[in-house]
């Protein structure tokens, strides 16, 4: 009896319905492609993509990653190949799946995220996520996901552009993620989600130098969890827009503490690097936990530990 | 679905076979049937704190009994490896894999080859050496101790080049191939950098194919995260800029095709 | 040979002369009583006492902990037992150990400070650490750590009263570390010392409730490590004054990076709790490093990598 | 210098005894030496993810062979508790301790006692009840399995009660004193919040002195970072104000001194 009941596990993004509340990182699943080999993408509510640019950017110099405890930090700088071959090639690929399509958008300036925009609008993404928060890359990026104005500001031109529903993806290298989260709202964000990474360091103390080539890098993984789920649940506490929880998640206890604290959906990211089944079986895990606690649908469980 | 997998493997054997050189036997459930030479593996500690994998060369391949060899060197105290180095027979290891490409056997088939291994680059030389067929030499480079020698004789004519004199050609592989006249229609090497610069250059310069093995840090080991990236004089087709993925475009790649 | 060079591990901060780098941090170590039974005091450069205010603070209501993945948070909420009793039994007790004694000083307002720094003129305390940084209560604390001009403006009100020299502790919840610290050097902070910890929040998904009482809690352990390298070296390049780096050392290696990083002396907090001897093999790891790299005095590896 | 210590403990036997519940006898160096009925000690995981202590009360104190027995509950998956059980003999645990102060013996020596224990607060009980020189009556309550009866038997007059009434008095330790008509000069107990405040208020009631046990999350389970705190009806002069340290100046304490 426990687990019979029927649940329902069906996610409303603005207005995009997702199967289920699970989706991947971005930057962590490549276009899906490298994974499919492992996971059934038809289970996952939503493949979010690498972060694509108007134009192929190389990215940085290597070493690109190291180890840190409990987690991971990465430099990648963004490498992406443009926003032409990725709609002739990654988005052709992940349409032969029952997944939603979400596309990371990068840029340097307004403009350059403005031209990606531009360019998905007759492509078949669902939603469109833009990376206001890669610690990684000296202009753009982070910069715009550190002043709450000019958060607002790329917000409201991006959404003058988007034919999709627009995500904000936030930093939480900040003083006040509500205010952030706010400003974005304000700006006509239809959905947030957090967290990208926190920058760090690590230092080679036996050749004396940096362990990642850009000097700092953005840690991800299990040991910023309670940082995420923190700021996961100040922000669903400022803004009436639905948020996408992440930082940490490797399992469907961690993905709960994130819906428990007010995300309407989780991403997967550094968790699939060491196990590429984490996505969908933190998808099962979840329904499990639904039927358990007899949840009928998943919004019953979003937020109720205040 | 393809061929690559998570596995519990369990140990079958640990034997240490030189200073901080230890040589695992494992058992997998299939990821042996798809191996082929020049292809690695993700392996993954039990310690919680270390998430990332460690990728190891397949030194041999036994199909039969489907089991892996991985010869590892344990790079420094509280590391990963050294972790792998206490794991005793009966014991169990995460692995992912088969990963990357592999050498390419045709271009090697029925030719005199050099197969250069240095240091850590020497097992990955072994499962080629058995599995190719062609006139072999076979140019391993230490720096002090030796390790598998015995096995490499088996499979072809072996030069050895120590740094510090003990054995062989005193030097490097390059000394070794030049001290003993070798003049291979085709290279297949793994080693560290500046062995393979060298012998990308000796190689480019004679118009010899060469098959270089490289190495970067990895976190996905399939392509998905782009952490493992050597630069390409060309632009690549994947990437769209002058990278290409060590893990899945490489481990192996023609000499020049990358910048080393 | 390699192991004979005479090494000076002596650390000048502010005039006060530490017999080597390493501290114990502030709220992990009591007042040196406890942990006196494992650890021999003298061989540590300070002790640095848990926040004493100008009168005792019950704390936060308990659970005041929560393990969390490779750390652990707490909203402890700075109980202590008020200035009073401190001077008449902690500071004594220290006294009789040949160790620095640095006080860390916490207050609600302005005037709480200045009240426990002025009863502290007298006493032989070396060094005083103004928390602006504690996230787990209500009023003071964090407000002081997350806003440049309070910051200044506390620190020059604290060095106006204050005897001894003033380390002012900063909080890794800001936008901005660098900006941070040099308000409190423009304040007149004699030392900086970071991090503290960083907001979190965890969440007991069987019980459906916060693991910790206080709802949020200050995350701390090897996890944050990343994090605070990174805000020690943004700090460290930012401002002159010696900087005390902390957050997840547990051994040598880890001292090593925040040393190399720019902090010319380290704390050990949260590794205490696991293993009570790590203070004090921290400072020996670090005389091993010093012979093993030749560095004849601890300063030549301060801020090495750039 | 005092007594406490950390040790790596050698694992001699290891018992499940119940559901969830286990047994396992350690072999210490000098940490049994100074052990008493109510102490506890941290006990450390493997798991580098797990940093914090589990704080497990002794159970029995074997000072000749230098042993201690703890029997503890696994709390669910994943735990540390659940990687406690998995420790085979020969294994090693790190261990820190003897922490608390333990159960005064004097206030019950020679006097009509009862020994109360619930659920996992049964264990402490039996080294108490070995120890203590008394007309003991020994009160455990259980949900339902009964575990350590048997050793309980030879200490003293066992009286049980388990909530699903299976064995002795049906309900809980409270109903079991009711039923059984037991009148002590002085209670020591161990037990769950609900049965430890039945307990203080019916021992205040009647003005006998009464002991408990008492439980809280701990980080370093030696009062230097004041995690444990419970709330005290007095002014307390360590801590200045209405807070106690369990790990420290408890766990054990006088019922009056404590709020539950
Ligand atoms: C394709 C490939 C094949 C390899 N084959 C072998 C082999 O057969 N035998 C062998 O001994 N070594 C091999 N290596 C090198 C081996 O991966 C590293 O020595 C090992 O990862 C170091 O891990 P650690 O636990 O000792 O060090 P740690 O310092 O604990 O490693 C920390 C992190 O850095 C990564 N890392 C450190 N050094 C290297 C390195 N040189 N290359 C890539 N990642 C690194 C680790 O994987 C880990 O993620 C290979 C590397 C690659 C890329
Ligand atoms: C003084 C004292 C004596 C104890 N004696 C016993 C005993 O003899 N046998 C026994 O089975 N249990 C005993 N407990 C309870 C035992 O400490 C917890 O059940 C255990 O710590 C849970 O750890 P875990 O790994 O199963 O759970 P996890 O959920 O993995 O624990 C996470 C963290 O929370 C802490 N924690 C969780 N539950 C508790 C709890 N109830 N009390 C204190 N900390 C907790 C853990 O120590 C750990 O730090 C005692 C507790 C105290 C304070
Ligand atoms: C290797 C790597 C690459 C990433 N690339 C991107 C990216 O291109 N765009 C983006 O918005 N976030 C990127 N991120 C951030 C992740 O999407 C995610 O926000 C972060 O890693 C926290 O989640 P995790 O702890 O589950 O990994 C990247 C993270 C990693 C580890
Ligand atoms: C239990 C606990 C109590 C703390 N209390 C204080 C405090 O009273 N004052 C203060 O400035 N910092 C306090 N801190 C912060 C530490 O001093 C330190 O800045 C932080 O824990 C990071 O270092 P760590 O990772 O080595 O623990 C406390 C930390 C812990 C874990
Ligand atoms: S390791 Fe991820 S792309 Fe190579
Ligand atoms: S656990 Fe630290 S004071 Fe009790």
């Amino acid at each position: 009896m426990k687990n019979s009941a029927v649940c329902d596990t069906t996610v409303d993004l603005a207005g995009v319905k997702l199967k289920n509340p699970v989706m991947t990182a971005s930057g962590t699943f490549g276009s899906g492609e490298e994974y499919s080999e492992f996971v059934d993408l038809n289970r996952l509510g939503a493949v979010v993509t690498k972060g694509v640019a108007n134009v192929p950017w190389p990215g940085n110099p290597v070493p690109r990653i190291a180890e840190t405890y409990g987690g991971m930090m990465n430099a990648i700088g963004l490498q992406n190949p443009g926003i032409d071959v990725f709609c002739r090639r990654d988005i052709p690929f992940l349409k032969k799946y029952d997944t939603k399509i979400i596309v990371n958008v990068c840029g340097k300036t307004t403009e350059d995220y403005l031209e990606v925009v531009e360019r998905l609008a007759d492509e078949p993404a669902d939603l469109l996520e833009i990376n206001i928060s890669c610690p990684n890359v000296k202009e753009g990026g982070i910069a715009f996901g550190q002043d709450p104005r000019s958060a607002e500001h790329i917000t409201r031109e991006v959404k003058k552009h988007a034919k999709q529903p627009v995500i904000m993806k936030l930093s939480p290298n900040v003083t006040s993620i509500a205010e952030m989260a706010k400003a974005v709202e304000a700006g006509g964000a239809d959905v947030i989600s957090l967290i990208n990474t926190l920058t760090g360091m690590k230092i080679d103390i036996h050749r004396q130098t940096f362990a990642v080539a850009n000097k700092t890098g953005g840690v991800s993984g299990p040991a910023i969890r309670p940082i995420a789920v923190r700021m996961v649940y100040e922000a669903a506490n400022a803004v009436k827009v639905p948020i996408i929880g992440m930082g940490g998640i490797t399992c469907a206890e961690d993905a709960l503490e994130f819906i428990l604290a007010g995300a309407s959906a989780v991403s997967v990211g550094t968790a699939s690097f060491y196990n590429p089944m984490a996505a969908v079986q933190v998808a099962e895990g979840i329904e499990a936990y639904m039927r358990q606690h007899r949840a009928e649908h998943i919004r019953d469980l979003v937020g109720i530990v205040k | 679905m393809s061929c690559k997998r998570k596995e519990k493997a369990a140990v079958v054997s640990q034997e240490q076979i030189a200073e901080n050189i230890y040589s695992m036997w494992i058992q997998t459930e299939e990821i042996s049937d798809f191996a082929v030479p020049g292809q690695f593996i993700s392996m993954y500690t039990e310690d919680q704190s270390k998430l990332l994998p460690r990728p190891i060369s397949l030194c041999e391949i036994d199909r039969e009994k489907k089991r892996l060899r991985v010869v590892y060197r344990v790079t420094g105290k509280g590391t990963g490896t050294e972790q792998f180095s206490r794991l005793r027979p009966g014991e169990s290891i995460q692995i992912l894999g088969p990963l990357g490409n592999g050498f390419p056997m045709e271009p090697g088939t029925g030719k005199k080859v050099c197969l250069i291994g240095g240091g850590i680059g020497v097992p990955p030389m072994l499962e080629l050496s058995k599995q190719l067929y062609a006139e072999k030499q076979l140019v391993m480079g230490y720096r002090d101790e030796l390790f598998l020698t015995e096995e490499f004789e088996k499979n072809g004519t072996l030069y050895i080049a120590t740094e510090d004199g003990s054995a062989g050609t005193p030097g490097n592989v390059m000394d070794a191939i030049a001290q003993k006249g070798l003049s291979p229609e085709v290279i297949y090497a793994c080693g560290p950098a500046p062995m393979l610069r060298a012998v990308k250059s000796y190689a480019e310069e004679k118009h010899i194919p060469c098959y270089v093995s490289m190495e970067e840090r990895m976190a996905c080991g399939v392509g998905a995260c782009l952490a493992c990236v050597c630069r390409t004089p060309e632009i690549d087709a994947h990437s769209q800029v002058h990278n290409k993925r060590v893990c899945k475009d490489g481990p192996v790649f023609l000499s020049t095709e990358v910048e080393i």
